[in-house]
């Protein structure tokens, strides 16, 4: 008898793999895998080799998936379900942080479940590929998820190769199957009579040694990869990928779009059984005081009007704007993002949309490929860089260690410092400048332009822009535009809030040095170019003249009244104010904030701006900058999105390839290029 | 809101808006020279038309549809209906969804009887405006009917989806049964619930209900073998004996010119009652033993049959019952082999009695070739009590007409609450605008 | 208010500047400057407009008397600028109050004798509606701007 | 900033609970709160609940919970009194936010509908049509479905004595669906399911239950009932058995009320039962 190595695959039979049920079961692990409920192949506990879908499979078509006998004993002829490992790596629902607020003083507490060891039976090769895909959005870029990479860590992946797509699949043309190549710790193929295992990983090795299999005869290995070679030839490639990501971005005005909405329903449901989708919001549950509150991580959809809601508003009110955001992050800026794409080809998308809408025939509507690559089959851009590794998921470790781009900086759950209410002044009848005292070195560390993160609990976090740093504090202007914010303007003095921060890139005070400045910036909007303008004071020299031009409603609604008249003294700043309306008390100018411009000469080639008002407010300030012939590159705004994390995580800020939150909230029009202004994004 | 005109010779008792029933209801008496002239249950209920709503609709979509009538009772409405479409189509649903039904029932048995016990009725009998009150002299109390009514919520939460307006009864069965594993989670709230309600007997024989005495007439399902809640035939205490499907034939409505109210009657006009005192009184012997014991307990078997005030008795009896039963299906449950059976409308009439919380609520749909609606017949218990509730005021009223005005409109209200009427149950027969008084 | 003859003014304001050479001689006839103190009122909401005015120096607001706020500013005029358009457009009355906000000069136009010339002369008509129609344009996109009341505060929610 | 309502125990808003055309459920709903109920009930000053309260007013409140459709005159008239007396009103329920299963007479012959059920519908005084409280006065908020859910009428309560804004998303069913792992019944093939255009709030509760959703919490935003209307009918149903599927308890609510007049009305008509 020869026993199996690592690099000998082993033959399993289908009588065998209860003993691998119990191995795994003696290891202390849960086993997830297919089993038939709800008229779907379903991923659940698997205790027996009978709990598997012995004998069935499934037809799909787009908005349609049928379950159907086979007659065979073959217990992963299907291809794949409604259901996704994320279900288990990421839960819909998942407990981060517990607050609590007894006497105007927050605590907050790690609430993370553990994530006891679990096995995958069953994976995909396409699912491998969500995984590592999943990994490298949630848990090795910047910012780290610890609930996904805690689960992710004690997962072992069984994969067994996919030899019965189905007819929505399109894994070839993604480059993430059929073939299981990366990520697992043992890959199975299945022959009539049992299987053919073959380890992946260390972990995999020590459990193929423990199963003592025999060694596979060559006959069955031939015939397990043929098994699969076939399975790629009956999908052949049906989404020609080159050039797709250029394409989708440069058809953003396509009337596809709007033809598209006629049958979206918007009802979100492509996005949540979507493998790679990881857009989540916070839920707040809280007692009927508000003293404790358990803030917990939900799955969230691009496809809700609730996901780009900000204070008064929304950027994505129409369908075909939230169908552009998702097809085009999915196939286009997540490369930008992420350096792969974020579709796996699964089929998932098209199968379970209630009404059948294609991705694939989408994707050629929307950006269809030019003639000459429709004609040369087989020029698939490599869809998956090949230096994203496979995660040993046995070696919980290796997932924090394995190197990754940039130094993980954030976590969630977050955590905050709890910082005290130093001094309280009201600046409006809505808005109030609180000083916080704290000793915390990243907060005081904190840019210009950055924001944190105000946490109370109950209410959601709400980011808010510093509006002054200090030696041993900061200060945060804010407006009572919804009930966090309203909860955040009655704090008082010697309450505490949790900070979390400073977030984001601020605004970029080098890129004026020798140059001319001008501040333009309306309402709040003043807040966050305050700590600029400090910056700018504290180093005169180094710029030109400075220019703060600033809006409001009206004389009343101005911030810092008596600081900007202290400015507006100093003879190496000029300071314009302008109000929408005014009573007979005010002496200053009455009109829009692009009319101050008109006030002395602007060198605008020599010129450097930074703009921060309401969207509108900052499209004709542009203009009128343009106009003036100040370049693209040294226009800087801020954005202002909906944001849940702060950190990248949640999905809500995305505007193209960038996370607001994380990339911004302060961009060059340069970088930004045609987003800026555009409906919709 | 509580109307009061003195004139000589003449009392008058007016209660805009009877608090603490289902639904916007108003009484009137009117007494002159010590003589009953009117005595009028009136309810401002919009009406609804239901009757008219379900013409057109599949059975399955009545289901549905009928369980709207009543918030408090939507499962009584179910229960009628799928009897009535089974017994047309010859469906033989398999004992255990039939054990699922009576399931079903029990909880919303316990839910309703819970609620009007503790939430409802209770504060009159301890001068209380509302639980909240009742909870401040005695909150164990308060809460024991809450965790009651709970437990009774969640049976029908487990088989339904949700304790109002519950999803899944189906014609042929229910579109999902719960797993043997689903239904044993309930087992610990429902042995607390057996203590509570054992408890609730205990604590409501304390209570000391007004001095009044009258005959009545009850109807009620009496089962051979159960105690009447899906099945059995129609019977009353002077002897009545009919097939839940022949309703009609012993009793009539008719539409009566001060009220929106069809009043039903049998052919002799004498009023009869329905409800947890109709039952016990025709069908003591087919309560739960433990049931049964506490009833023995107390010795108010006889009280519940004359004295109204003693319905409170009555339904904490039948708040044992239905939690004992509850807890034996629970323990013999075997799931079915299928959910629902296959099952093709056909033309004909489909005609059923069920014991809803309040008593015998009776359902006749014509359905048409396709297996539609063509017309409809529901009749709910408190229309049918609501000859016996304004005889029963005659009656009572010289008891309480040398007391204060104010007492003696709030006895009467008391009276009417011990009915428990179901005012927005009887949607399509109340709405009686009180005639201008001068 | 103190008037005068400056006739070398037109030239030098925005207004002046875009007119052609032979065509602003001849309006400087009709142009007079005049100055106000802060608080003086120009013009007031209703009344005839008799001069188109330009701004010199100084500022000046325009004003409508809303009866439950008051007098409210809704834009104010700098150097350069123009004020009472209505004097050249039917039905001539001024649409606002015009205040001086601070010490302001003003060049002012005869408002009949500049109709008189624009009547008679296509090409100083050409010029001067070409002139008023692009300040009224960009008033116009202001107050579109203000109307927008961007920096107020959407409270549709109860909470 | 001023006008958040703020319920505690030290300052007691007055809360009123009553109801129109409707079936009492959503206001037993309150009831059914049970574990918390003795606990928010000393948050309030429940000074009008008929339903389960002696104590009686007719104004002025803090916050009003509305059940029930407009159907008759009187209650055309009460409505706009309420809404003078409180500054929060809040409709509860499928019969106050889109007129409820009554609401289908709304298509029909009114007069044929009372003749139908009453012998003497001269004694019946109703409106000839259900309508919603947003039909007739400003509603600052709702609670939808049929009935309500008590989860998110306890977030509404809770949010009002935290005094922060309720979590009550406006977006499809489909989402509960997914997040608690149920398999979606229109791509199965166990029956036409709303679902996707119906606003969510119930935990998804009837696909859970093996059967499609029928739309009691009514459309969502940005419902695009068309579309799924005409994907039903792709497969042989005929327009009036689709129409009957968004003839439920919300048909009245505009998304599906234009789908069902597309589709040529819904199945009661009121000369006849026939629906096409």
């Amino acid at each position: 008898m020869v026993m199996t190595s690592a690099a000998v695959p082993g033959f399993l039979p289908r009588a065998g793999l209860d003993r691998l049920l119990d191995l795994l079961a003696a290891d202390g692990r849960r086993v997830i895998g297919p089993t038939v409920g709800q008229g779907a192949v379903v991923y659940d506990e698997i205790h027996h080799a009978s709990d598997l879908p012995a004998g069935w499979t499934a037809d799909q078509a787009p908005g349609s998936y049928r379950l159907r006998q086979t007659g065979t004993e073959r217990q992963f002829d299907y291809a794949v379900g409604p259901t996704s490992w994320k279900h288990e790596t990421f839960p819909p629902r998942v407990p981060l942080t517990i607050g609590r607020r007894v006497n105007g003083q927050v605590t907050f507490e790690d609430a993370l479940p553990a994530a006891p060891p679990v096995a995958f039976l069953g994976v995909r090769g396409c699912e491998i590929a969500a995984l590592l895909t999943q990994d490298a959005v949630l848990a090795r870029g910047i910012a780290v998820d610890r609930d996904y990479a805690a689960r992710r860590a004690a997962a072992l992946i069984i994969a067994v190769e996919c030899v019965t797509p189905a007819d929505t699949c399109f894994c070839t043309s993604m480059g993430t199957g059929p073939e299981v190549t990366t990520g697992f710790d043992l890959a199975m193929t299945e022959l009539d009579d049992g299987f053919v295992v073959r380890a992946g990983s260390p972990a995999g090795e020590r459990l193929l040694e423990r199963l003592e299999l025999t060694a596979a005869d060559p006959g069955r290995t031939t015939a397990a990869q043929d098994a699969v070679a076939a399975a790629r030839e009956r999908m052949g490639d049906p989404v020609p990928t080159a050039g797709l990501p250029a394409r989708l971005i440069a058809a953003a005005e396509s009337p596809q779009w709007a033809e598209i909405a006629e049958r979206c329903l918007a009802c979100a449901n492509c996005t949540l059984v979507c493998p790679t989708c990881f857009c989540t919001g916070v839920t707040q549950v809280s007692d009927l005081d508000g003293f404790e509150a358990t803030a917990e991580r939900t799955w969230d959809s691009c496809f809700t009007l609730g996901f780009s809601k900000v204070a008064g508003g929304n950027f994505r009110p129409r369908v075909q704007d939230r169908y552009r955001q998702w097809l085009t992050h999915k196939f286009a800026t997540w490369w930008d993002q992420f350096g792969m794409s974020g579709c796996v080809g699964c089929g998932r998308c098209i199968t379970w949309c209630p009404v059948g809408i294609d991705v694939r025939a989408e994707l050629m509507a929307v950006a269809p490929p030019p003639p000459a690559l429709k004609a040369a089959v087989g020029i698939i851009e490599p869809a998956r860089p090949t230096t994203v590794k496979s995660v040993p998921p046995a070696a919980s470790a290796a997932l924090l260690t394995a190197p990754i781009p940039l130094p993980a900086v954030e976590e969630l759950p977050p955590t905050y410092a709890r910082t005290f209410v130093a001094e309280r002044r009201r600046e409006t009848v809505d808005t109030v400048t609180l000083r916080f005292d704290t000793s915390d070195p990243d907060l005081l560390a904190g840019r210009p332009g950055q924001f944190v993160m105000a946490a109370l609990p109950a209410f959601s976090a709400a980011p808010i822009s510093v509006s002054r740093f200090h030696r041993d504090g900061l200060e945060l202007t804010i407006r009572a535009a919804g009930a966090a914010t309203r909860a955040l303007c009655e704090l008082r003095r010697g309450d505490s809030v949790g900070l979390r921060g400073p977030m984001g890139r601020g605004w970029p005070v080098d890129a004026a040095e020798g140059h001319d400045v001008v501040i333009v910036t309306g309402g709040i909007g003043l807040a966050p170019l305050r700590p600029l303008v400090d910056a700018l004071l504290a180093d005169r020299t180094r710029f030109r003249e400075i220019r703060l031009l600033y809006g409001a409603r009206s004389p009343a609604d101005r911030l810092y009244v008596e600081e900007l008249s202290e400015l507006a003294a100093r003879p190496d700043l000029d300071v314009g104010q302008i109000v929408d309306r005014a009573g007979p008390d005010w002496f200053g100018r009455v009109g829009v904030v692009t009319g101050l411009f008109d006030q002395g000469h602007l060198d605008g080639p020599n010129a450097v701006a930074y703009v921060c008002g309401p969207e509108r407010m900052m499209t004709a300030t542009v203009d009128v900058l343009r106009d003036r012939g100040v370049s693209d590159d040294r226009i800087f705004v801020t954005l202002e999105r909906h944001m849940e994390c702060g950190v990248g995580l949640c999905g809500h800020c995305q505007l193209g390839k960038s996370f607001v939150c994380r990339d911004g909230p302060v961009f060059s029009l340069a970088e930004m290029g045609p987003a800026f202004g555009r409906e919709g994004l | 809101m509580h109307g009061t005109h003195v004139t000589t010779g003449e009392q008058r008792f007016d209660v805009q808006g009877i608090t603490r029933v289902e639904g916007e209801g108003s009484l009137r008496l009117v007494v002159r020279d010590g003589q009953v002239i009117e005595s009028q249950l009136a309810i401002f209920e919009a009406p609804r038309y239901f009757e008219r709503l379900v013409v057109g609709r599949t059975p399955n979509e009545v289901l549905d549809i009928v369980a709207r009538i009543c918030g408090i009772c939507p499962v009584a409405y179910q229960m009628s209906a799928v009897h009535a479409f089974e017994d047309l189509g010859e469906v033989a649903i398999e004992p255990s969804v039939r054990t699922l039904r009576r399931l079903l029932y029990c909880g919303e048995w316990i839910e309703s009887h819970a609620l009007h016990v503790y939430l409802l009725h209770a504060p009159d009998f301890l001068g209380c405006a509302n639980a909240v009150e009742l909870a401040n002299l005695d909150r164990a109390a308060v809460e024991r009917g809450l965790a009651l009514k709970k437990a009774g919520n969640r049976i029908v939460a487990v088989l339904g989806g949700r304790p109002i307006h519950p999803v899944s009864v189906r014609v042929g069965g229910f579109s999902k049964v719960p797993t043997k594993r689903e239904l044993q989670a309930l087992r610990p709230d429902l042995d607390a619930a057996l203590d509570h309600a054992l408890a609730t007997v205990d604590w409501v024989a304390t209570f000391v209900a007004p001095d009044f005495e009258r005959e009545e007439r009850f109807v009620s399902l009496r089962h051979p073998t159960e105690y009447p809640m899906n099945d059995g035939r129609i019977v009353s205490s002077d002897g009545l004996d009919l097939a839940p499907t022949d309703w009609e034939t012993a009793f009539q409505e008719e539409q009566v010119p001060w009220s929106h109210a069809l009043q039903a009657h049998m052919g002799d006009r004498v009023p009869y009652l329905l409800g947890p005192a109709a039952r016990i009184t025709l069908a003591a012997d087919q309560l739960h033993p433990t049931a049964r014991a506490a009833l023995d307990r107390i010795g108010l078997a006889d009280a519940i049959r004359r004295n109204p005030y003693w319905s409170i008795a009555a339904r904490a009896v039948e708040l044992v019952h239905a939690v004992a039963e509850a807890l034996d299906i629970v323990d013999g449950y075997v799931p079915p082999e299928r959910a629902t059976e296959p099952w093709t409308p056909s033309a004909g009439t489909a005609s059923w009695a069920t014991e809803a919380p309040r008593g015998l609520l009776f359902h006749h749909y014509e359905l048409d070739e396709r297996g539609r609606i063509a017309s409809a017949r529901i009749v709910p218990p408190t229309s049918q009590n609501q000859a016996a509730i304004e005889a029963d005021m005659t009656s009572f009223a010289p008891s309480i007409l040398d007391e204060p005005h104010d007492v003696a409109t709030h006895r009467l209200e008391q009276l009417i609450r011990s009915y428990d009427p179901c005012i927005s149950c009887a949607t399509h027969f109340l709405d009686l605008t009180v005639e201008a008084s001068s | 208010m103190v008037s005068g003859s400056q006739s070398g003014a037109l030239r030098d304001t925005w207004f002046g500047a875009r007119l052609p050479e032979a065509e602003l001689g001849r309006l400087q006839a009709h142009a007079r400057s005049a100055s106000y103190e802060a608080g003086a009122e120009i013009l007031r909401e209703g009344d005839l407009t008799r001069d188109l005015g330009i701004v010199v120096q100084g500022r000046v607001a325009l004003r409508l008397r809303v009866p439950e706020r008051g007098m409210t500013t809704v834009l104010t005029v700098e150097a350069g600028e123009i004020i009472g358009w209505s004097a050249v457009v039917p039905p001539h009355r001024s649409t606002s109050t015009v205040i001086a906000v601070v010490p302001t000069d003003l060049m002012l136009l005869d408002g009949a004798a500049l109709r008189t010339e624009l009547d008679a002369d296509p090409v100083l008509a050409a010029a001067v509606y070409r002139s008023l129609l692009e300040a009224l344009a960009d008033r116009l996109t202001g107050t579109r701007m203000q109307l927008l009341d961007l920096f107020s505060q959407h409270r549709d929610e109860p909470w | 900033m001023t006008g958040a309502v703020r319920a505690t125990i030290a300052s007691r808003p007055r809360l009123g609970i009553m109801k129109f055309a409707s079936c009492d459920g959503c206001q037993l709903t309150i009831l059914d709160l049970e574990d918390h109920l003795l606990d928010l009930l000393v948050r309030f000053d429940l000074v009008e609940f008929a339903e389960a309260s002696s104590y009686r007013s007719s104004g002025p409140f803090d916050i009003v919970l509305v059940e029930g459709s407009i159907s008759t005159p009187e209650q055309a008239e009460e409505i706009v009194r309420i809404r003078r007396e409180t500054p929060l009103l809040v409709t509860i329920g499928a019969c106050a936010t889109a007129g409820g299963i009554q609401a289908l007479r709304n298509w029909a012959d009114h007069d044929a509908y009372r003749a139908a059920v009453y012998a003497h519908p001269e004694y019946v005084e109703s409106l000839a049509t259900s309508t919603p409280i947003s039909d007739h006065v400003a509603v600052d908020a709702e609670l939808r479905g049929c009935p309500i859910d008590p989860g998110q009428l306890l977030e509404l309560l809770t949010a009002l004595t935290v005094g922060r804004r309720p979590q009550l998303p406006d977006e499809s069913v489909c989402l509960e669906c997914k997040r608690r792992g149920t398999v979606c019944v229109l791509v199965t093939g166990n029956g036409p399911c709303l679902g996707p255009v119906t606003h969510t709030g119930c935990g998804a509760l009837c696909p859970a239950y093996a059967r499609g959703c029928y739309g009691c919490f009514g459309p969502r935003e940005a419902a695009n009932a068309p579309s799924l209307a005409r994907w039903f009918g792709r497969d042989g149903r005929s327009d009036a058995d689709t129409a009957r599927l968004f003839s439920g308890f919300t048909a009245y609510a505009p998304p599906f009320r234009s789908v069902i007049d597309s589709l040529g009305g819904p199945p009661i008509a009121s000369h006849s039962g026939e629906d096409a």
